[in-house]
């Protein structure tokens, strides 16, 4: 009959023992002294959460290293302490030898005996020193409860424990209207935001900004040119991620740009995509180009298809096709992984000119090496927004140096003052750096 | 017949005739599968709740195996008119072990035919793919056109079972998908399932998007494209701003002289200034609104050429520690071929 | 307007609602909600994906296209693989709901989907991946070239790298001694040191300005500045 | 040249180690080690969290260490739930468990002292919402059972109940995403600990030591750990009479405690990969000879 008893109520019996144990005040073998018990001992909810935190603050006399806490249980909790009880209740009775009858009985007995024992329902939530109690120690994660907790605190000393504090009322946790961990990054995204927006803004109603060359730009034309010179295709590879990776948005926008200029040269544009949203995408976005140049009837959707989504599949794919066709300009522009000098080494050993911009760092050496230009991270998204060469999309480049100026600020004003800070721990100069670093995350 | 051809030629005869030798000649032979199969029966049987648990608990049925002590000491009850089924299963066991179980007689161990043709085939398309290193040629695109089919095919399966059935299905019509795939569906605390319509929104984006399939409704399918753009937009702005452009900048505050008790750390400073001079300067190479002309701009093209041997010294590593990984794969795919396929090679001690 | 203000107005509404969510313990979920439902799209492609497939490949067979024969192979290899695993022929019985067939595991090496996997797929992506040994060889004797001082930092810190990643390290620079003053010459020291400084500032700086990028860009489409992927009506 | 020289010579350079089975020995560098004290640190009976994200693609580089990781933390004793990004990775879980964890730790019972919570599509999306509630993402384990009915996760609402997650990643999703999402968001609730391929180890330094306190970066990074790990407990008792019970059914092998062969794969791996990496070296010396050489020949002529 042991196997009424489920093993996690076994485990639940155990851990139920240990917190009695904890809390229970030992008096035999008194040796040490215990230490006075904990004073003051208040929970409020935390502010600016989801409602799963409360703060607790105490007083304790010195030389009370260790606080021991606890709380009453959430409903789900004790609903299955509840369960957990009677059945255990039922099999004691059972293993004495009592009817069925009885051991339900039994059951209820002990459900009603824990209403009056105060002792049950405390769970252990851990160990605090004495000072985090002035500093406030927060309890996470807490479980639903619809009359809110209660929590209890013991100070403990070499073994011996002081009597048990106990709030009390108890504390209803509130889910605030906003986080207030994340205020700062509010901020971050309001002036981002509105930098982007300002520079888009100035762009439209002053003048566009001027902005450095960037080769890989340039050099597009002269591949597309090349390859009709050639009387060969032009290969367009969106990366290996789906349209949830703004990379694979911002190849495609490139991609608007190459399918304008081989519509106008009348050039093949092949496009295998590993996705089929973004092979849907991608005829769209080739289909818009050719409308853009009022060429819609050379417009070729079957030279726009989903392959595989295999990573590898794709790649064999992808390769097998470069070495048969030869086309004279291949583009990679998007998320890539391993497959980046695959590709590359393949477009190089038949002969085309390779052009390439991705925001996976850890791809950028194998396209740097083998590829004739690479937009390396930032420039890709930004080349999306020049290729398009309107004044708005122009500003938003604008806005993203300014961002790239303040985050720069930050890090050299951060530093200096971490560096005084340094020479002086406790200073002003130290806590400023500190709340930098905390407020940036 | 050609030069290259002869070679060729001769490279496949003497080929066989190794692979002949090391399959039949060498005493334990190569590329062999051993497997071990059981019979197991299942019984249906019903666990009513334990003596004590609050009322109103319903009894739960399980299946449990033929041999289970639940069975026997009357906790759980097997299900009137309900068959057994027996189940076969089947294990690998290592080829030496395997020699030694039958040489005992035992009939369980065997050698799996099956999938003893499984690893010739896939050593056939190791070497298929490695002939793309020689050059294209058809025994390549064979093995192409086959990857392609079977990894489309794979990836539609495990799309069908692993989210559009626990996902779509079985949010629209949970009762039918527990008795039909998912047995284990959770159920709700009342005991009867609800179906979820929130989960109509990605049917109806779906079939949207199905529409491509047609020739004339394609265009309804920017729709749903448009919704993934907006929210892709939206999650990425912000996690990149909080994970990358905060989260780094926070990383990159440091004291530059590195004090540890009272003593200046030299290295460890002067590694500080390397990393804040590196991090500003690389940001400057990416300022793309001044051009490199006049006195500003002469100067921000100075920094930014720092930041470029930055930016070399970064990708040189990540190409040294790429090459790593790279080489690692190739001999796992020889051990394959040395190992598992010829077995000339045991490093597990296992043959 | 169907095809291009609906749409353009679909994204700024998604991306907007989605950022501000961000901000309050009410509407966190939204993410994760929105999450799911693309998941739930992302299989619905997969679909679509196989349904284009067929098409090529049909058309490719019927028209007798160059290569038509491999496109035959193909199309083969996708009808057989789906039918093993859609109708989880030969599934091995899920061993706490016997009795349900559908419920079985049909990626197991047992069924016949699960050894198409082992024995064909696995070893090929694995192949076509281990391909990268050789090209990463004839990348490095064909690009890393001193022509300029860019090149040459670029192949100097690969050597180091390379060099202070393997036991070489040990047997050529092994014996300066570790807490002597040039210490630092150790390969494996200059490696760790080189990841530890240079590459983190470079590493650092990148993803900074991609944050950016991807922020940049995703605004760009919420309000609706960058469009290419939109047919005007 | 024609480059097919080179691919001949890389396949010599990797093949031959292999057949003759060169073996150098490894010393741990400080990652490792600061892997291997995170982990010896954390008390006995600790949760452990371990996200296998890759595939059979990587396996050559993270399987060594999933296996070395789950060797180390069963030998402590802790507590482990396997759980997967990738849609294989729950694959790669079972396989260690039945390599690693039922030969060397047959105390080991499912369910108390382990769990598999399997593979749960959603990328970086399963991460924000574990890190809060995880059985809105995972109501059971990977066979069915519900969560609230698997021992050792008794009391656990979320991931922030575990000590330590150990992430083994081939890329995306994986160890940047769980330090975007788990440590960066959480940073005093969480120790990440990460295994990866030497490919996105460069993009992960910058999380080290901040959000992550440790990394063991590719096939080195794992044979240096397995240095460690087996040098502590390379030969435990469960391991002689894994052993012991090998012999007497086969009759043949040595009767010393041996480090059982697949703890010390990495080590294994690092033969090939020394000569590999000297023929590189020597790739990029040659090549700038025949540049610098043609160089000079054009100025001259």
């Amino acid at each position: 009959m042991a196997r009424l008893i489920h093993s996690s109520s076994l485990a639940y019996a155990f851990g139920f023992l240990a917190t009695m144990l904890w809390q229970t005040p030992r008096t035999q073998g008194a040796m040490e002294v215990a230490p006075p018990p904990v004073i003051q001992l208040t929970a409020a909810d935390k502010p600016g959460d989801d409602g799963r935190a409360i703060v607790l603050h105490w007083a304790s006399a010195e030389g009370a290293p260790q606080i021991l806490l606890s709380r009453t249980l959430g409903d789900e909790e004790n609903t299955s302490l509840v369960r957990e009880i009677r059945i255990a209740a039922a099999a004691a009775a059972l293993a004495a030898g009592a009817t069925p009858e009885a051991a339900e009985q039994a059951a209820t007995d002990a459900e009603q005996a824990m209403s009056t024992n105060h002792e049950l329902g405390w769970k252990f939530i851990g160990v605090a020193s004495g000072t985090e109690g002035r500093l406030g120690f927060e309890v996470t994660d807490l479980p639903a409860a619809a009359n809110g907790f209660r929590f209890r605190a013991i100070a403990s000393r070499d073994g011996a424990q002081s009597a048990a504090t106990e709030t009390a009322a108890s504390v209803v946790t509130e889910i605030a209207p906003l986080f207030a961990s994340r205020i700062p990054l509010m901020v971050a995204v309001i002036v981002l935001t509105a930098l982007i927006g300002w520079s888009v803004w100035m762009a439209c109603r002053v003048r566009a900004p001027q902005l450095r060359k960037i080769a890989a730009l340039n050099a597009i034309d002269e591949a597309v040119g090349r390859a009709t010179e050639m009387g060969r295709s032009v290969l367009f590879v969106p990366g290996i991620q789906d349209m949830t990776d703004i990379q694979t948005v911002a190849g495609l926008t490139v991609l608007s740009r190459v399918a304008r200029t081989t519509a106008e040269y009348d050039a093949t544009l092949e496009v295998p995509t590993t996705r089929s949203l973004v092979m849907t995408a991608a005829r769209e976005t080739v289909q818009a180009a050719h409308f853009a140049v009022h060429r819609p009837e050379s417009y070729r959707a079957d030279l726009i298809n989903y392959v595989t989504d295999e990573q590898f599949g794709y790649v064999a794919y992808v390769a097998g096709k470069m070495v048969r066709e030869k086309p004279a300009a291949c583009f990679y522009m998007g998320a890539f992984y391993a497959e980046s000098l695959l590709f590359a080494e393949t477009g190089n050993s038949v002969g085309a000119i390779q052009i390439s911009g991705t925001a996976e760092p850890s791809q950028l050496p194998f396209f740097v090496a083998a590829c004739d230009y690479t937009l390396i991270g930032e420039e890709f998204f930004a080349a999306s927004a020049y290729l398009s060469g309107e004044p708005a999309q122009l500003g938003s480049i604008r806005g993203q140096d300014l961002g790239k100026l303040l985050a720069a600020a930050c890090i050299v004003i951060g530093t200096l003052l971490a560096t005084i800070g340094a020479f002086a721990p406790d200073g002003s100069a130290a806590s400023a750096a500190s709340w930098l670093v905390g407020a940036l995350g | 017949m050609s030069r290259p051809r002869l070679v060729w030629f001769a490279l496949f005869i003497l080929g066989g005739i190794g692979l002949a030798y090391n399959a039949f000649v060498r005493p334990h032979g190569m590329a062999q599968v051993f497997v071990e199969r059981s019979e197991k029966t299942y019984i249906e049987a019903e666990i009513a709740p334990p003596i004590g648990a609050p009322k109103g608990e319903k009894p739960t049925t399980k299946w449990l195996a033929s041999g289970d002590p639940a069975l026997a000491d009357g906790t759980a009850v097997a299900v009137p008119d309900q068959a057994r089924v027996v189940v076969t299963k089947t294990d690998n066991v290592a080829p030496r072990i395997a020699r030694e179980r039958i040489a005992n007689g035992e009939a369980a161990v065997s050698l799996s035919i099956i999938d003893s043709i499984g690893l010739w085939i896939a050593a056939f398309f190791t070497l298929a793919i490695f002939s793309f290193l020689w050059r294209d040629n058809p025994v390549y695109k064979f093995a192409e056109s086959i990857l392609v089919g079977v990894s489309a095919a794979y990836w539609m399966t495990l799309g069908f079972w692993a989210t559009l059935v626990p996902n779509l299905f079985a949010k629209l019509a949970p009762e039918t998908v527990k008795a039909w795939s998912m047995p284990s569906l959770p159920v709700d605390a009342d005991g009867s399932l609800t179906p979820f319509f929130l989960a109509l929104v990605p049917l109806i984006l779906g079939l949207m998007l199905l529409m491509r399939l047609s020739p004339k409704g394609g265009w309804i399918s920017v729709w749903p494209l448009a919704f993934i753009i907006g929210t892709t937009a939206g999650l990425k702005f912000v996690a990149f701003i909080e994970g990358d452009l905060m989260a780094q900048a926070s990383n990159t505050i440091t004291p530059l002289v590195a004090l540890q008790d009272g003593q200046l750390q030299l290295g460890d400073s002067f590694g500080n200034v390397v990393l804040l001079v590196g991090v500003l300067s690389v940001l400057t190479y990416f300022f793309f609104s001044i051009e490199y002309k006049g006195r500003l701009g002469t100067m921000v093209g100075k920094v930014s050429r720092v930041g470029i041997w930055y930016l070399m010294i970064t990708f040189g590593a990540a190409f040294g520690l790429t090459v790593m990984g790279r080489i690692t794969l190739l001999s796992q795919r020889l051990e394959f071929l040395f190992g598992d396929w010829l077995w000339i090679i045991d490093p597990a001690n296992v043959r | 307007m169907l095809k291009r203000t609906i749409p353009l107005l679909i994204t700024a509404l998604a991306g907007a609602i989605l950022i501000v969510a961000y901000f309050s313990p009410a509407t966190t979920n939204w993410g994760e909600v929105v999450t799911d439902w693309m998941n739930t799209l992302a299989a619905v492609a997969f679909i679509l994906g196989g349904g284009n497939l067929l098409f090529v490949n049909l058309e490719k067979i019927s028209s007798r296209r160059a290569g038509w024969a491999y496109a035959a192979v193909t199309l083969l290899a996708f009808v057989v693989t789906l039918t093993f695993g859609i109708f989880k022929i030969g599934a091995v019985p899920n061993p706490q709901f016997p009795a349900t067939p559908w419920a079985g595991d049909y990626e197991s090496v047992r069924a016949p989907f699960g050894w198409v996997y082992e024995y064909v797929l696995s070893p090929l992506t694995a192949t076509m991946f281990a391909m990268l040994a050789f090209y990463v060889a004839s990348a490095a004797f064909r690009a890393f070239r001193a022509k300029n001082i860019e090149a040459i930092l670029l192949l100097g810190t690969a050597f180091v790298i390379l060099l202070g990643r393997t036991a070489a390290a040990g047997i050529l620079t092994g014996w300066i001694p570790v807490d002597g003053p040039f210490a630092i010459l150790r390969l494996d020291t200059l490696a760790v040191n080189i990841m530890q400084y240079v590459s983190t500032a470079g590493t650092r700086a990148v993803m900074m300005g991609i944050a950016l990028g991807i922020a940049a860009t995703s605004l760009r489409l919420i309000l609706g500045l960058d469009r290419s992927y939109l047919v005007s009506d | 040249m024609d480059r097919r020289w080179i691919f001949l010579a890389m396949m010599l350079a990797v093949g031959t180690p292999i057949l003759v089975q060169l073996r150098p020995t490894e010393t741990a560098g400080p990652l490792s080690k600061a892997t291997f004290d995170a982990i010896e640190a954390m008390p006995e009976g600790s949760r452990v969290l371990l996200a296998f994200d890759y595939d059979p693609a990587s396996e050559g580089e993270l399987q060594p260490m999933a296996n070395a990781f789950v060797h180390h933390c069963a030998s402590k004793g802790h507590r482990l739930a396997f759980l997967a990004l990738w849609p294989l990775g729950a694959q790669k879980a079972t396989e260690t468990v039945d390599t690693i964890l039922k030969p060397f730790h047959p105390e080991y019972k499912l369910g108390t002292d382990y769990c598999m919570l399997g593979y749960k599509a959603g990328n970086e999306g399963v991460i924000k919402v574990i890190v809060t509630t995880l059985l809105q993402q995972f109501p059971t384990d990977a066979s069915g059972t519900p969560l609230q009915e698997v021992p050792m996760l008794k009391g656990v609402a979320n991931i922030q109940a575990f000590d330590l997650i150990i992430n083994i990643s081939a890329g995306y999703p994986g160890a940047k995403e769980w330090a975007q999402y788990a440590t960066s968001a959480y940073p005093d609730a969480f120790t990440l600990l990460v295994g990866t391929t030497g490919v996105q180890s460069n993009q992960l330094y910058p999380y080290y030591p901040g959000q992550m306190e440790g990394m063991l970066v590719a096939i080195k990074g794992a044979a240096e750990y397995e240095v460690l790990v087996n040098e502590k407990y390379g030969k435990t008792k469960a391991i002689a009479e894994a052993q012991a019970a090998m012999r007497k059914s086969s009759g043949i092998g040595e009767s010393e405690t041996q480090v059982p062969p697949v703890l010390q794969e990495g080590q294994r791996r690092m033969g090939p990969q020394l000569i590999a990496h000297l023929l590189m070296v020597s790739l990029i010396v040659l090549g700038n000879v025949v540049y610098f050489a043609t160089r000079t020949k054009g100025a001259t002529r």
